[in-house]
């Protein structure tokens, strides 16, 4: 379980962490997964860079209450989730999860919500570098 | 001793990342709190606004809980992960 | 753009792809990507093996169609589609769609509709092999 | 000449990948699958169900489009991709 979720500095893949899922069950006929990079721009100003700071253990344990209540409210067969700390550049990889179904819809539904939770409850936060200094961020859609 | 911990613009504002409290018998997160404010008068505006969420050994906590000797309490600005 | 689009016979990775969509764009925020998995049960009848056949030049043909109809219908910067031919065993992947937008929301919708309609619109076939043969599959959710 | 090409579950019944057809005049798709159902009769269930599509030179094309000599024709069982 604990390759399944993790907060770490460098970066993953995509590849890695499915192929790590799909271990799980020879039932899984789709994995759907999100990817959130890092953008040049953030509500109109230029962003050089981001730095994430998390509680270490709290967090960790926010992502995994995240997989557990995913297993048990969508129709689903496994997930899983990481989340990069430290600095980040623009294009670079952020966040990563991964919901893997026997069918399509379950794993687009509860791959969708898990990020939307993950922003609401993990004690995760950024600070973006501008032109005019690093600002962290307080409100996230 | 309780420990409080302060993260991101909260670390920034109380110039630390930890701090500890001694404390006699269990308190409340809101007098912990207001314990907060005499101690950091920085803290007073963001521990009034309700953006800042708290946690006791971390899990999630309100107001009213109890916070003893041993606990460790996050002070958890706006989130923004993901 | 080639190389968004393709069937080809070999594996693909999800990596690669997504990165290929990346560098489209530096205002890319959220990559969604849908993986089809060989699963090794279907409507109750175990599957030993998958072939696909596909109408070569008609089958890209509807793949680069989805693309543009994605980028004029949703908020999205860019699409990629991979479909794999030939024989696929199970637990391998099938299928892979990439959607790439500033905001996550776009790139979830963009990308169910593309499976959706990938389904629907493309010119390939599925063979199951089963205890009792081959099966070319007639009904697809 | 009008090349028929067959897919999937259609090859095996037709027994072939492509066949050759010679018009002296554009025909309808609806004439073609006549034509078709006379030189192949394992075919005439499947091209009555509807559930096959046809394509004309790579796009679908209903039962009263024209196809002349040149054309190539895609006879499409329900596909089963993704």
């Amino acid at each position: 379980m604990s390759t399944l979720i993790a907060i770490q500095e460098g970066p993953f893949s995509v590849d890695t962490l499915q192929a790590e899922v799909k271990k799980t069950s020879k039932g899984i006929g789709a994995l759907v997964s999100f990817t959130g990079t890092g953008r040049d721009l953030s509500k109109g100003v230029d962003i050089k860079g981001l730095d994430f700071e998390h509680y270490p253990g709290m967090a960790e344990k926010k992502l995994m209450d995240i997989r557990k209540r995913a297993l048990l409210n969508f129709d689903i067969i496994e997930m899983a989730i990481i989340h990069r700390v430290g600095h980040i550049d623009i294009g670079e990889d952020i966040v990563l999860i991964v919901a893997a179904s026997a069918h399509r819809n379950d794993a687009f539904m509860a791959c969708e919500w898990a990020i939307t939770e993950l922003k609401r409850t993990t004690p995760i936060w950024k600070s973006e570098t501008t032109a005019t200094g690093d600002v962290w961020v307080t409100d996230t859609p | 001793m309780i420990e409080v911990r302060f993260f991101a613009m909260l670390k920034k504002l109380s110039g630390t990342g930890a701090r500890q409290y001694e404390v006699s018998e269990p308190i409340t997160v809101l007098e912990l709190k207001q314990l907060l404010k005499e101690d950091m008068p920085a803290l007073s505006e963001v521990l009034d606004s309700r953006s800042v969420l708290v946690s006791v050994n971390e899990e999630f906590a309100r107001d009213d809980e109890l916070v003893a000797d041993g606990d460790v309490v996050g002070l958890l600005p706006p989130f923004s992960g993901g």
